[in-house]
């Protein structure tokens, strides 16, 4: 049985200017031990996929299908029920960590709170001194316990939410967009700390980015998603180097590799507006590819080789 | 039509529907209720009638063979309680008008200036304005309003005062702020004047600013009116105004006539949360407060 | 790539500082001492007319400093900036408006570099209005023709936009027909594509790439990213806390850093292909320290693993490793 | 700058507030038309007895040597002068009154910092039901109600059937069994308590309930509305979505994350307040007969007094000055990140 298995799950938000439609019926899941890395531009549904997950979505939010962890069904699950899983079982590490730690708030205070309140430290002492020996592992110094979020820096404010995320030794993080914020080398640094733990701790992980070369990195498969729907999903060796869908294909030449050849080939287009996606393929009107049967009909996602694509050219 | 949803847009109708109101009535509320409003005095087919003080609400009273309604009683000297009320609207609402317009006009001029031209200026521009706006405004718009007299304008500069500091450190926020954002940044690469710049991209910038806080200040315009007037400043008897009114019947309140305050001061509740009302569900409707996706 | 360029220098930076002075606490009043942030520290650089160069370094690196000051948006404390051998501080009235007008910036975040309340062709045609170009009916006209460059079509459409209703990418493409509409030869380019979705960041490099092409114009390309940079320069310089660390043509800076700075950026870089077995692996202790606290000597010392006593105390000198290929670091010298 | 000189900073502007202030008001009752003589005694006086009387006060010099007697005698003298008519010193006159003062502004903060929290934190927190539209409409409808008005209907509404008393401070007997006391403050509370006197004070007390309804209701409006906002702002940031995240119980999210980070604009604006509470007061005090500095200036404005309204607006600038002093050193208990 898969760790998580998201079924089916189709989100919209109701704004203003009318429904836009996050998420259409996406299916995948997550294996013991597992990285998934679910990629794709703004807009396409990879960030509610992670709230959706933990259930953290804004109340505007109409939510449908099911997100099965270990077997529960997060959606249905009681507030109370959910609010003992989360931290414990599943846990999310957030873009920017500059806001993601409350400031007004010690960094040890962070952990004895998450502790004490699920349970998994029966003193203060205990709980800073479980909190201390992780911060060492993931690179920051002892003492930083005693400091407030805005004395550390952004790389040491990061692995701090890291820490808060693994302490209990949760079943599955969800990573969403963890290193956008930071600066190159600082980026660099949390990407080797996510391998390592990834190494060390076996935790399965959902690792959300817009960065193909982060997933080529630190995830095992990868799922892209176009528009709020799977264009592809499969090992990320593969994808990479044999991509099946034209998005895929496009979203990896789009951008320069050092060292290969200087010419750019962007995607062609503007991503859809989401309150009224294209009809047929959502991707037809920037592939190269498409026919007449793209703009009607809907592609089914079939399995090819091992991988999952969902393009009427690979049917 | 639907039905509004929300504390904005049930805000924004009702809030509409009692501006409407109290605007129709400063327009023609004295019209419609004739001489009462001034005096006790009726005159029917040419003869003179006195009404009685101190009629309770919903008295009837019959004078050469026409019956007279009083819903809300009389006062003290007679008068119609209900046409006082209808009539009131029109000097507190030109008051709130007038002292809302001066206070804006002045603060915006003063905020841009001090804001766009900065330095010695614009120390000592908000050393003076930062030391009004600390300090309790009523007592000003008292001090002021005591010794300017009655009179409309008179009252209105009083509460005018009071008001320039908000507009003023609310517009100078926003030159400073929009001063060095990127499109200003890029007219100034581009060559801009700095007129050019001031009219083309910093005013209109601010000016729905100011627009936002026009009605929620129009409203405390009006409670520091009645606030002035309620103190006796400000206005000449026998004017209808609800604050002088409320005054008047105060002395009367504890002795069971209640009639002569009570509806002065409601008629001050209702123009006051109208204003307000609309003031704040536009500010929400129009500035959504951001909901994370 | 490298192409031809005529000789001329389009920019030439000399000694460049910009320093900020620090709010004084009392004492430092009451001793008559002012503290400094110095956001640029000796930077030199020069662009031969019609080439990129690309301008590389982390927030705080000074990068977008020294683009503020090419542009005249902020005093250099000292140094010189040269516009086609002119010194611009030596320039007055008529002749210092033509040199600006000559020199326009395309800025990093779209959504806050356009005027919210202006339609989007008002503010083409806007630098035209200021500088009284034309009549008004040609200013119209050119700034149309500045949106359909830019790849807006049609333009009538897009011109009576405003910048709300488009896209990020789009947005940014009305930030490049501002500041191409008075037809510059130097374009600034502060991050132009660090604000804007994925897939619209090829399109933008693209365009500005082929703008150059089209208006032979030369281009500071400021990034923190370095693959842009691959894409759409001709050299490259590195800065680092206020001070360049390498500086040379493209390909081998990149082919074969030498600072190692350089280097730990080159290969912070997340990389689709499986890790390269052999080379060295360069990684630098910490984080960008505040730059209040400057460190002494090499900036880089207390986080550079190869940094000897020397690097402690001594500022290090440039030091020829290649044609036009420049690194300041005491390894070399 | 560190939190000494900030503090250094701040007492250093305040003279400068003052004397902005004072400026304003001097010129203004010296500009406008009339004076107190002719206000006290009517405008038929004759000529030699006015030139007298203006004398006295210092009337007749030109305006611009008398606003540089008077800025010498507050800032250098630090003496406010005395009273056109009894000639009583105006701190002496404002000693007396500010007690009341200070004791009505303190227990309205009460009352409005009370009902503000308690329905920003229960609308915060009950996010989804009634609640917050209630306390949205509240905070509106109380913020209509001219004080006075409020004021009045409490007399009725609630000191009528109840029997509190509507005007004073004290009961007669006890204003004269306070006079004899043997330990003087100026604040009832403090000197019956220490007199031991506790029916002085419970006197005191329920005297003091109405106005302090009254103004702390009216000010509760405002202290609703921008907890309720401020509260509802840190509740989206991503610091609290973190700790839903985290499996944090929604009452600690509220208070440790939500209402721990409002205290932040919570308290700027309760600095902001201090100047709205003053106001009232004037209106709070005329409406209860409460003997405070209010009813002072008000009947000081009227008889058109320069020295005792002169006086009471440089007490007002120094209370101004004291509390942001006040909210600016708070700012560093509440807020770590705040290093002046």
């Amino acid at each position: 049985m898969s760790l998580l298995r998201v079924q089916d799950l189709w989100v919209r938000y109701r704004t203003r200017r009318g429904v836009v439609e996050a998420l259409s019926g996406v299916s995948l899941s997550v294996e013991e031990g597992e990285v998934l890395g679910v990629v794709g531009e703004s807009g396409s549904g990879k960030s509610t996929l992670g709230l959706a997950v933990i259930r953290l979505l804004p109340r505007s939010a109409e939510v449908r299908g099911s997100v099965l962890l270990n077997g529960k069904d997060l959606t249905s699950l009681p507030e109370e029920e959910l609010r003992r899983i989360r931290g414990r079982e599943v846990s999310m590490v957030f873009q920017d960590p500059y806001s993601s730690l409350n400031p007004v708030m010690r960094i040890g205070d962070h952990f004895v709170e998450l502790m004490m309140e699920h349970g998994a430290a029966a003193t203060r002492e205990e709980a800073l001194e479980a909190a201390g020996e992780l911060l060492e592992r993931l690179g920051v110094p002892r003492e930083r316990l005693n400091d407030y979020p805005h004395q550390l820096s952004g790389g040491q404010r990061q692995r701090v939410a890291i820490g808060l995320a693994l302490i209990l030794k949760p079943r599955l993080v969800i990573a969403d967009e963890i290193t956008t914020a930071l600066d190159a080398l600082v980026e660099r640094q949390i990407i080797d700390l996510v391998k390592e733990v990834k190494r060390e701790y076996r935790t399965s992980m959902l690792f959300i980015t817009h960065n193909m070369g982060l997933v080529a990195e630190v995830a095992d498969r990868v799922a892209v998603l176009y528009a709020g729907k799977l264009a592809e999903l499969g090992e990320v060796r593969e994808v990479v180097s044999n991509p099946l869908h034209p998005y895929t294909e496009a979203l990896l030449r789009s951008v320069p590799r050092i060292g290969g050849s200087r010419e750019l080939r962007p995607i062609p287009g503007e991503p859809p507006d989401m309150r009224n996606p294209p009809p047929g393929c959502r991707f037809h009107p920037r592939c190269p590819l498409a026919t007449e049967r793209c703009r009607r009909e809907e592609p089914p996602l079939v399995e090819r080789g091992g991988r999952l694509v969902a393009c009427h050219l690979r049917s | 039509m639907r039905l509004p949803r929300g504390f904005a847009e049930w805000g924004l109708a009702v809030g509409t529907a009692l501006v409407a109101l109290f605007v129709a009535l400063a327009l023609a509320g004295e019209s419609l209720v004739g001489q009462l409003a001034v005096s006790n005095v009726v005159v029917v087919d040419g003869r003179v009638y006195e009404v009685p003080p101190l009629l309770p609400p919903g008295s009837r009273l019959t004078v050469g063979g026409r019956e007279l309604v009083f819903i809300m009683g009389t006062d003290q000297l007679g008068r119609d309680v209900f046409a006082r009320v209808v009539s009131g609207a029109r000097f507190v609402l030109t008051v709130a008008l007038l002292s809302t317009a001066i206070s804006a006009a002045l603060g915006t001029i003063l905020g841009l200036l001090s804001g766009y031209v900065g330095g010695f200026l614009d120390r000592v521009l908000s050393l003076v304005m930062d030391s009004m706006y600390a300090f309790p405004g009523l007592i000003l718009a008292i001090a002021i309003a005591a010794l300017l007299g009655v009179g409309v304008l008179n009252i209105s500069m009083a509460i005018a005062v009071v008001y320039i500091p908000s507009y003023y450190r609310m517009v100078r926020g926003v030159v400073l702020s929009l001063k060095s954002a990127p499109f200003v940044e890029a007219a100034v690469i581009a060559g801009a004047s700095p007129w050019s710049i001031v009219t083309r991209h910093i005013l209109p910038n601010v000016v729905p600013q100011i627009v936002s806080l026009l009605p929620v200040s129009f409203a405390d315009a009006i409670i520091t009116e009645a606030g002035l007037t309620f103190l006796g400043l400000g206005i000449e008897p026998p004017t209808p105004d609800w604050g002088f009114d409320l005054n008047k019947g105060r002395q009367f309140f504890l002795a069971g006539y209640w009639w002569i305050g009570v509806f002065p001061g409601l008629m001050i509740i209702l123009s006051v949360l109208g204003f307000l009302l609309v003031g704040e569900s536009l500010n929400e409707l129009l500035n959504p407060r951001k909901v994370e996706a | 790539m490298s192409r031809a360029t005529s000789g001329v220098e389009a920019l030439r930076v000399e000694d460049l500082r910009v320093y900020y002075p620090l709010r004084r606490t009392l004492e430092e009043v009451l001793r008559r001492q002012q503290r400094y942030l110095r956001a640029v520290d000796g930077v030199t650089l020069s662009i031969p007319e019609g080439a990129t160069l690309a301008l590389v370094g982390e927030s705080g690196s000074g990068k977008t400093t020294v683009a503020r000051a090419v542009v005249g948006l902020v005093k250099p404390t000292s140094g010189r900036i040269l516009l086609w051998g002119r010194d611009v501080s030596s320039l007055r009235n008529r002749e210092l408006r033509e040199m600006r007008r000559a020199v326009q910036m395309v800025f990093q975040d779209p959504s806050v570099s356009l005027n919210p309340r202006m339609r989007v062709g008002d503010q083409v045609k806007y630098p035209l209005d200021v500088n009284g170009i034309g009549t008004p009916e040609e200013r119209r006209a050119m700034a149309l023709e500045a949106l359909r460059t830019v790849g807006l079509t049609p333009p009538e459409e897009f011109y009576s936009r405003y910048p709300h209703q488009l896209s990020g990418g789009q947005r940014q493409r009305v930030a490049i027909a501002r500041a191409i509409v008075l037809r510059p030869k130097l374009l600034i380019a502060d991050e132009p594509i660090s604000n804007i979705d994925v897939s619209a960041r090829a399109q933008i490099l693209e365009l500005l790439r082929s703008l150059r092409e089209r208006m032979g114009l030369s281009m500071l390309y400021i990034t923190h990213d370095l693959s842009s940079a691959w894409a759409i320069a001709d050299s490259v310089a590195v800065m680092y806390l206020g001070k360049l660390v390498e500086h040379g043509p493209v390909e081998e800076v990149f082919s074969d850093p030498r600072h190692p700075y350089t280097k730990a950026l080159l290969q912070a870089v997340p990389s689709l292909d499986e890790r390269k077995a052999g080379g060295e692996v360069v990684r630098l202790k910490g984080e960008i320290p505040d730059p209040l606290n400057m460190p002494s000597g090499c900036r880089l010392h207390p986080r550079c693993p190869f940094a000897t006593e020397r690097c402690r105390r001594e500022e290090p000198p440039a030091v020829k490793v290649g044609e036009n290929h420049w690194v300041y670091c005491h390894l070399f010298a | 700058m560190g939190l000494k000189e900030h503090v250094l900073y701040r007492l250093a502007l305040t003279p400068l507030m003052l004397l902005v202030l004072l400026t304003l008001v001097f010129f203004l009752m010296r500009v406008l038309p009339g004076d107190p003589i002719t206000m006290l005694e009517g405008k038929n006086i004759p000529e030699e007895v006015l030139a007298r009387r203006r004398a006295e006060l210092g009337l007749d010099k030109p305006l611009h040597v008398q606003y540089v007697n008077y800025l010498y005698s507050v800032f250098v003298k630090l003496d406010l002068g005395v009273t056109a008519l009894e000639r009583i010193p105006v701190s002496y006159l404002i000693a007396t009154r500010l007690p009341a003062t200070v004791d009505l502004a303190i227990a309205a903060s009460l009352v409005a910092i009370g009902i503000g929290v308690a329905m920003g934190l229960l609308s915060a927190r009950y996010e989804e039901s009634w609640f917050p539209q209630f306390a949205r409409v509240y905070s509106s409808v109380v913020y209509s109600i001219p004080v006075f008005y409020l004021g009045l209907l409490l007399q009725v509404g609630l000191a009528r059937p109840s029997g509190l008393p509507t005007t004073g401070r004290l009961s007669p007997v006890n204003m004269v069994a306070l006079d004899s006391l043997p330990v003087r403050t100026g604040f009832v509370l403090i000197d019956s308590l220490a007199n031991g006197r506790l029916d002085i004070a419970a006197d005191y007390l329920v005297h003091m309930l109405l106005p302090a309804l009254t103004l702390g209701i009216y000010l509760s409006g405002i202290f609703t509305r921008v907890t309720y906002l401020s509260v509802s702002d840190a509740m989206v940031q991503d610091y609290t979505r973190a700790a839903r995240a985290r499996g944090i119980r929604e009452w600690r999210v509220v208070t440790r994350y939500g209402f721990r980070n409002a205290l932040i604009p919570l308290l700027t604006m309760a600095g902001l307040q201090v100047a709205a509470l003053l106001g009232g007061a004037v209106l709070t005090e005329t409406t209860f007969n409460w003997e405070g500095v209010g009813l002072l200036v008000y009947e000081g404005i009227l008889k058109r007094d320069y020295a005792i309204v002169q006086g009471a607006v440089t007490v007002y600038a120094l209370i101004v000055a004291l509390v942001s002093l006040v909210v600016d050193v708070a700012y560093t208990l509440v807020d770590p990140r705040v290093r002046y």
